[in-house]
């Protein structure tokens, strides 16, 4: 430490993303999530149960709200007051958002809860002291607390279901807040594995345990600014920008056409997930 | 109304007090008992949910935070309004602090040590308290600066140890007395030791005025900015029903109301257990009333600033959380909340009531109940209906543990107060020398100046 | 030439202070009034102060200096900590982002305040100290008490001047 | 011993695991927990661990009949993921959250372990030499004709090795139950269409109209479905595909419809000759018979007795008669009444007028060997089985993949009558309800662990046959594969003619290596062509075009809906979740935890009930509810659900399990005990939807685990998931 590198590098210190700049590079992971591909089938949430190593903590705690599901399928009903649900439900996968300006993250005492180079607002279970600050400021509701020592709590994983256990990523002990990473033990293989090559990652070649399953490839994820990339044509196609608050569909003429918006982008964590909204048939 | 007798004589002053070190009524030992009971209840709790897991405690994935920290906000502000008295009115020369001030700054202190031991409660990883804090180590991590928590804990930290330095350089005369009265045993040696050889030379006193009214001026915005940075924890986050301007005045009002409110009930149980009649008179405890009466209205005030704001706003989201504050399943305490915390207080405007213990003893229980229930209605409804309504309210009510800790923590502050009281004298004998010789003094230029007939007793 | 410690305890302020005012103007053996003059009290008594004359106080130095230091180090640390040990962004904000360290600037400007004043006081005042070798517990009860030291020659005059003026009680130091 | 003809080491390079497992079925065991004691560090791994590397394997599900490809992560010789291969026609590397769950099936604690013997109540544990010996005793001396094997569907080699044994048994006895199953479909089908199962081709239809076809849930091959749905939203020629759902309950499918019709349950049938005389009446040539068979449906009498609004019937009629292709499906809810078969006639009719078949319902293909293909079950199978056990027919019972105690409608007495049975062998991955009642229990090895081949019976291209293989070594050294057991007892009767294989795994081996040249190009050498099959998983074989035909039948009769029983006022609909089915899979925990995506409750089974019913009726989520039918009564707690008619309540399969494991055990309830004995007249297949109930509350209430909160999918204004009508969007612009 010296404060003569405080001096030195004083603008850099004071510089922040991504209003001002580009400092992504060369990934900045992000997600497109095409709400009327989404049937609400819950592979994704399986699929993420198994991927990273989540608890299943039973019928007691799940009655308490103690579920550890990084993604959850929120179903919608229409809000007028028809009789019955004549265009069917809405299902909305959720998680977290990976904010560019995420709210929990200045709020964590410890700085456990970090953004990454790549764009990812990343947890540090070995950091967690478990002030639930993060939870408490996150508007999605996204970060899950370990209430118990699930690890240990009897029939979570019994002996025989340890060796199914993901060993790419820990398992946590009580008192630490977790919350969906974006796979990135697979991104961090991923990147790993192109090093050598001395490129980086085409589009595809990571996916979120999520994207893989999903039978209809509602969920795109990719890099963002990668302009091959899926994630970025889908946000480029809807108009979609990262460190706005709102987007051209909102506020320009002829944006209704678009479907891609942000949940809550109004409060200006800049997520880093657009949603394309359900589209229902007008002839019948 | 019968106040301090001018012509006390100080030797009297002396035994009185001194004596409050060793024979206090049988009730002292009632309430030490009774103390230790419900402290062990909470530390049982807290020990198996340290063992177990916080989800002994109830809480959820939307309620992440429970009533410790409701109870955390309630201990933080109670302490305020020993530094109200201590510190404010010291500076305004008002002189009916004297006799109160010291077991006022000694619950600053204890509410304030009570209210740390929510922080650790309250963590998930307790044993990991240690990242919280900023020291130089070898992992070269340090805490974040930007957290409203570290903020809190800075806060408080300051807080805490400038009032025990305030509670203790202020206490240095007293307890030389004690030592040149108390010759045998333990208490002997901790006197001497901490009287520091205290002689009451006029060079210690020249130093020890300046250097007391230096930390008083202080403690002030301290004080201040202490209650605004817990405000900050909720009005720095983007929750509707926190993310408030008014927050920090208005939880500054609410700490200076409920510590007025403590105040009072422990005035009036110090009075009795210590036999301290002559000196906590009820001329001091009707002033303490009509502050408390005062501050009430302000708290009142700002708390309807409050929901008029939200209410003329067009903040959605906020609004909604506060229908559900009055509407929604915690209405009954949300309705309780205000009764106690602006309905009560009007008995207080009573001047028959102000100085009519039972009542007092009464009504200044049930505003502290009403200042908790505040707190917890400031914390719980955010989490039961924020902006994402796919989470609200998962029926979480606090368990019997989360409830144990809590009323543990009245307990470990009672416990700690009482024994201070046993330890230490609650009433400033130096001062109330001062002041019967202050007071004298006055009487003696208006008797001198022929005015004595005009001016009357009004003096006080 | 020894010198011999004289303590008399007074009752009444006034008498005390006509026992100062007349120490002073006397000339003894061995007795300065500045020096070798102490008034002992129960109470903070300002007219004690007045009449023993203007006297400094600079506690408030090493408040000021506290508080200085305090925020100047504050400002410093965290601002560095940021900068050097955990330059991640949070929330979108800069490394090093100014409202929460002015926060905790204040804060540790009101700590550095508090904590070097009572530093100053303890060196100032010169606690902890020695007992002085003569004491009387009245001091710290309800009598004003007068600490001279002054050649033993002088202890005579010493004496008279205090019962003079009422000394309820005079303490002379054993000879040697 | 196998006799390792070829280079092991080379067999190893290419496939690491199949090789370790020939090892291990042959040599005994080399588990990976042996050694442990001594701390055999990967200093010297086996040749199939790499440390920190993850190796995937190709194999089939086996958590439903579908027969998804999957590829299973394997690391440091233990299993831990299965996903989707990309290779298969079936799923294209997709993945349900049922078949995810596989893994767990694996890992399940309760997993049976060893041979198990009767013992008054208890269980004793036997070796698998004096189960074998029993086995061969209990059948000496009883006929063919008294032996009876009871399985779920069956297919692949191990269909065969059943059959062959069956043969030297001399019993004709294999009836093949599965309590959910479309069998009504198939007949109503091979009538219409000339095939049971021809291919649906949602992803070339402009309109789908779904009568109660789950087809994203529960339906016959969700996964493959699921990702022609994909493709039919982003539509044919830009025109984002139309989807219409009718039913008494919404099912996942109803959801994500963009019109939920609601009938009055059971008027399926009427409700599509409706639409087919609003066809004619828009302009629609309809042939003769048919036109003279729908005359008397027109839109207010179909409007009056399904429900459907006449604006609807029109609408539909006309976006039907304008987009084309179009395609209509059948599911369980038109399928389930006693008048099925009826109600299939009408919808597939429909489907025939609108001109789908050829274009959006093609014809499948036959698999080319017959003797592997699925054997379909049905549960009129349950019916056949039940009155020969009744009748003291059966002598010698074994039971294999299903679990008739818990799936049999309580009033069959399928228990009282097993008990009859002199001998049961029950074939068992965990102690189920029909394993508890039967005399020898026989712990099988988990679909990761065993050899076989699965032939789906929905083929959605060509035939694909799923390559079983052992992800990983056994969990425990006492179970066995199915295949080697049925070949150990086949050498109990065939010593001679089986004595060549030592193992199932030697004999599929030399079963699919003597049809080599049917999956592969000429020439190739045995050890590659294997390898290259189980690298792949799959072998895809063109199978022969079934002969698809169109024949336009009228000769059914549709019954008028019934009158509402006073005493029994609901139809109660027993719905099939998406990923607890029939239950048989309601131990892994994934799935006991994994919402209900339309109520969103965990852990537990509810009534649904119309709110407005419920407003009457003044029930109020949570309340303890007793639901009766005729034939039994099941205390279950209510969630109220607007996607439901209001004179249905709706109870889900597969929970309310008294054994099966710690997971399953005790979670709510099994409405396959009350229903109705109530069948399909042509097919005799058990009428799943005609039981009628009446409610009534207890008294008590519970607060429902679900994942929904109070606010119960309402959105409160903000902008969470957002809907907009077609007309609104420009879709063409879209990546």
């Amino acid at each position: 430490m010296s404060v003569t590198n405080l001096l030195e590098n004083w603008s850099d210190f004071r510089h922040k993303h991504p209003v001002e700049d580009v400092p992504h590079d060369p990934y900045k992971w992000a997600m497109s999530i095409d709400m009327d591909a989404c049937t609400g089938c819950n592979a994704c949430s399986v699929a993420c149960y198994a991927e990273n190593n989540l608890p299943v903590v039973g019928k007691e705690k799940y009655a308490h709200g103690q579920a550890m599901h990084w993604i959850r399928i929120e179903r919608y009903w229409p809000e007028d007051d028809r009789e019955f649900p004549d265009q069917g439900a809405q299902f909305l996968p959720m998680m977290c958002q990976q904010c560019e300006a995420a709210p929990c993250e200045t709020v964590c005492p410890v700085g456990a809860t970090n953004h990454t180079a790549d764009g990812l607002n990343s947890q540090i279970y070995n950091r967690c002291i478990g002030s639930r600050y993060c939870s408490a400021n996150c508007p999605f509701k996204v970060r899950y607390f370990n209430w118990y020592d699930y690890p240990t709590t009897e029939n979570v994983w019994p002996a025989e279901m340890v060796q199914q256990l993901n060993p790419d990523i820990t398992l946590r002990s009580k008192g630490v807040m977790e919350k969906c990473t974006f796979c990135i033990q697979r991104i961090r293989a991923g990147e790993r594995s192109v090093k050598n090559e001395g490129r980086i990652l085409r589009d595809g070649e990571v996916q979120t345990a999520c994207q893989q399953v999903c039978p209809t490839n509602a969920i795109t994820f990719g890099n963002l600014i990668d302009p091959d990339s899926k994630v970025h044509q889908k946000w480029k196609a809807q108009r979609v920008e990262l460190d706005v608050d709102e987007q051209v569909k909102d506020k320009e003429e002829g944006g209704s056409e678009l479907r891609g918006y942000r949940i809550l982008e109004e409060l200006r964590p800049y997520p880093s997930v657009m949603y394309m909204e359900r589209v229902r048939e007008s002839a019948i | 109304m019968k106040d301090i007798r001018e012509d006390i004589a100080w030797a009297k002053i002396n035994n009185d007090v001194l004596k409050s070190l060793e024979s206090p009524r049988k009730l002292f030992w009632v309430i030490i008992i009774c103390a230790l009971g419900v402290f062990g209840i909470g530390v049982g709790c807290e020990v198996y949910q340290y063992s177990t897991g916080l989800g002994v405690a109830n809480m959820d994935n939307p309620h992440v935070w429970g009533l410790y920290i409701a109870s955390f906000i309630f201990w933080i502000g109670m302490s305020h309004s020993g530094t109200l008295l201590s510190a404010i009115l010291h500076l305004m020369h008002a002189d009916w602090r004297k006799p109160i001030y010291r077991f006022a700054e000694a619950m600053t202190t204890f509410s304030l040590m009570t209210a740390g031991l929510f922080v650790a409660v309250h963590l998930g990883r307790l044993w990991q308290l240690y990242y919280a804090l900023p020291y130089p180590n070898e992992r070269g991590i340090w805490p974040n600066f930007q957290s409203p928590l570290l903020w809190d804990a800075m806060a408080i930290f300051t807080y805490l140890s400038s009032s025990i330095l305030f509670l203790y350089v202020g206490m240095i005369p007293d307890l030389a007395i004690c030592r040149d009265n108390i010759h045998t045993g333990w208490r002997k040696k901790l006197y001497t030791l901490l009287s520091l050889g205290w002689e009451g030379t006029d060079r210690l006193w020249r130093n020890f005025r300046v250097t007391y009214l230096t930390i008083a001026c202080f403690l002030i915005p301290l004080a201040v900015s202490v209650h605004s940075i817990v405000a900050s924890d909720f009005a720095m986050s983007q929750q509707p029903g926190w993310h408030i301007t008014s927050f920090p005045p208005y939880f500054v009002a609410g700490a200076l109301y409920s510590g007025c409110a403590a105040i009072i009930t422990l005035f009036i149980i110090l009075r009795y257990v210590f036999k301290f009649e002559e000196y906590m008179t009820l001329s001091i405890l009707k002033k303490t009333v009509r502050l408390t009466f005062a501050i009430s209205m302000v708290w009142t005030y700002l708390n309807l600033i409050e929901y008029a704001t939200v209410w003329y706003s067009h903040d959605e989201v906020a609004k909604a959380v506060l229908l559900q504050k009055a509407t929604g399943p915690y209405a009954p305490f949300w309705w309780m909340m205000n009764f106690l915390g602006s309905i009560v207080p009007l008995v207080l405007a009573f001047k028959r009531f102000q100085t009519h213990i039972p009542v007092l003893l009464t009504v200044s229980l049930l505003l502290n109940v009403g200042m908790w229930l505040e707190r917890w209605m400031i914390v719980a409804p955010t989490f039961s209906h924020g902006y994402y309504p796919w989470t609200w309210d998962h029926d979480q009510w606090p368990s019997l543990v989360q409830w144990g800790i809590v009323f543990g923590s009245f307990g470990w502050f009672t416990l700690l107060f009482m024994v201070f009281c046993k330890v230490f004298p609650s009433v400033s004998m130096y001062e109330v020398k001062e002041m019967v010789y202050h007071r004298s003094q006055a009487t003696k230029k208006l008797e001198a100046t022929g005015k004595m007939a005009t001016a009357g007793k009004g003096a006080h | 030439m020894s010198k011999r410690h004289l303590l008399a305890l007074f009752s009444n302020f006034d008498e005390a202070e006509a026992v100062v005012k007349e120490l002073r103007k006397i000339s003894l053996k061995g007795f300065d009034a500045d020096k070798d003059m102490i008034v002992k009290s129960p109470i903070e008594h300002p007219e004690v102060e007045e009449f023993l004359g203007d006297k400094p106080v600079r506690v408030q130095w090493f408040t000021l200096g506290g508080a200085l230091t305090g925020g100047l180090l504050a400002f410093f640390l965290i601002s560095g900590a940021q900068g050097n040990f955990f330059a991640q962004l949070k929330g979108g904000k800069p490394v090093v982002p100014f409202p929460p360290n002015f926060v905790l600037t204040y804060e540790m400007f009101i700590l550095g305040g508090v904590y070097i004043s009572v530093l100053g006081f303890l060196i100032c005042a010169g606690l902890p100290a020695r007992r002085s070798p003569l004491y009387s517990a009245k001091v710290s009860e309800d009598q004003i008490g007068i600490l001279v030291q002054a050649d033993e020659t002088a202890s005579g005059t010493l004496r008279s001047i205090f019962t003079k003026h009422q000394a309820l009680e005079i303490q002379e130091e054993a000879g040697k | 011993m196998i006799d390792n003809d070829f280079d092991r080491r080379d067999f190893l390079k290419v496939l690491g695991w199949g090789g370790a497992t020939v090892a291990l079925t042959g040599c005994g065991f080399t588990s990976v927990e042996d050694g442990k004691e001594t701390v055999v560090s990967y200093v010297e791994a086996a040749d199939y661990v790499a440390p920190g590397i993850s190796v995937y394997f190709n194999s089939t599900c086996a958590q439903c009949d579908a027969g998804c490809s999957i590829s299973g992560r394997v690391r440091e010789g233990r299993v831990l993921k299965l996903e989707g291969n990309p290779d298969s026609v079936i799923n294209r590397g997709k993945m349900c959250g049922l078949g995810q769950a596989g893994v767990q099936h694996h890992y399940n604690p309760d997993r049976v372990r060893e041979p198990l013997l009767r013992n008054g109540d208890k269980g004793e544990t036997i070796t698998w030499e004096k189960a074998y010996a029993l086995i061969a005793e209990k059948l000496n001396g009883v006929s063919g004709d008294q032996v009876d094997f009871l399985t779920g569907t069956v297919s692949g080699h191990l269909k065969v090795l059943l059959g062959n044994y069956l043969d030297s048994l001399s019993s004709k006895n294999h009836f093949v139950y599965e309590a959910v199953s479309p069998a009504v479909q198939r007949a109503a089908n091979l009538k219409s269409y000339g095939m049971e199962m021809p291919h649906f081709n949602i992803n070339k239809a402009k309109v789908v109209l779904s009568f109660g076809a789950d087809f994203l849930g529960a339906w016959i091959s969700p996964v493959h479905f699921a990702q022609q749905y994909a493709d039919f939203r982003k539509g044919v020629d830009g025109q984002r595909g139309v989807l219409v759902q009718v039913e008494s309950k919404m099912t996942l499918t109803g959801a994500n419809a963009d019109r939920w019709l609601v009938v009055r349950p059971g008027t399926e049938g009427i409700l599509a000759m409706g639409v087919i005389n609003a066809l004619g009446a828009a302009g629609l040539h309809l042939p003769a018979n048919v036109a003279a068979a729908v005359k008397d449906y027109d839109k207010e009498r179909v409007s009056k007795d399904t429900g459907v609004s006449t604006e609807h019937l029109v609408k539909l009629a006309a976006i039907l008669k304008e987009r084309t292709p179009s395609l209509v499906l059948l599911g369980s809810a038109a399928e389930g009444y006693a008048h099925g078969s009826e109600n299939a006639a009408a919808i597939n009719l429909l489907n025939q007028v609108l001109g789908n078949v050829g274009k959006t319902v093609e014809a499948s293909n036959a698999v080319p060997f017959p003797q592997i293909a699925p054997a379909t079950g049905n549960s009129s199978a349950l019916r056949l089985a039940n009155n020969r056990l009744a009748d003291g027919q059966c002598k010698v019972l074994f039971t294999y993949a299903t679990n008739p105690i818990f799936t049999a409608p309580a009033e069959m007495k399928f228990k009282d009558n097993m008990a009859k049975a002199g001998f049961k062998v029950a074939f068992a991955h965990y102690l189920d309800e029909t394993a508890l009642q039967a005399d020898l229990v026989l712990p099988l090895d988990s679909a990761l662990e065993d050899w076989g081949t699965v032939v789906a019976e929905y083929q959605p291209d060509g035939v694909q046959i799923g390559v079983q293989q052992p992800l990983m070594e056994k969990l425990h050294p006492n179970t066995r594969g199915m295949g080697d057991i049925l070949l150990a007892l086949i050498k109990q009767r065939r010593a001679e003619e089986y004595k060549s294989f030592d193992d199932y795994y030697a004999y599929l081996r030399t079963a699919l290596l003597n049809n080599k040249k049917e999956f592969a190009e000429a020439g190739i050498e045995d050890d590659i062509f294997w390898n290259d099959l189980l690298s792949n998983g799959i072998i895809n074989v063109g199978g022969n075009p079934n002969k698809l035909v169109s024949k336009v039948a009228t000769d059914f009769q549709l019954p008028a809906p019934v009158e509402r029983d006073k005493q029994y006022p609901f139809n109660l609909i027993p719905s099939v979740t998406a990923s607890l089915r029939d239950g048989r899979h309601a131990n892994q925990p994934w799935l006991q935890e994994s919402p209900d995506p339309l109520t969103t409750i965990v852990w537990d089974s509810w009534v649904e009930i119309h709110p407005r019913k419920a407003a009457e009726l003044g029930i109020v989520e949570g309340d303890i509810l007793e639901v009766a039918s005729k034939n039994g009564a099941i205390r279950v707690q209510a969630y109220l659900f607007p996607g439901i008619h209001p004179d249905a309540v709706s109870i889900p399969l597969g929970r309310g399990h008294d054994a099966l494991g710690r997971y399953a055990k005790g979670y709510g309830v099994n409405p396959f005990q009350i229903l109705d004995r109530v069948f399909d007249k042509e097919t005799g297949e058990l009428a799943m939807h005609e039981t009628l109930v009446k409610i009534s509350k207890v008294g008590n209430r519970v607060i429902v685990v679900k994942d929904e909160g109070p606010a119960g999918g309402q959105q409160a204004g903000r902008k969470i998931a957002v809907s907009v009508s077609s007309d609104q969007v420009d879709l063409s612009e879209e990546v």
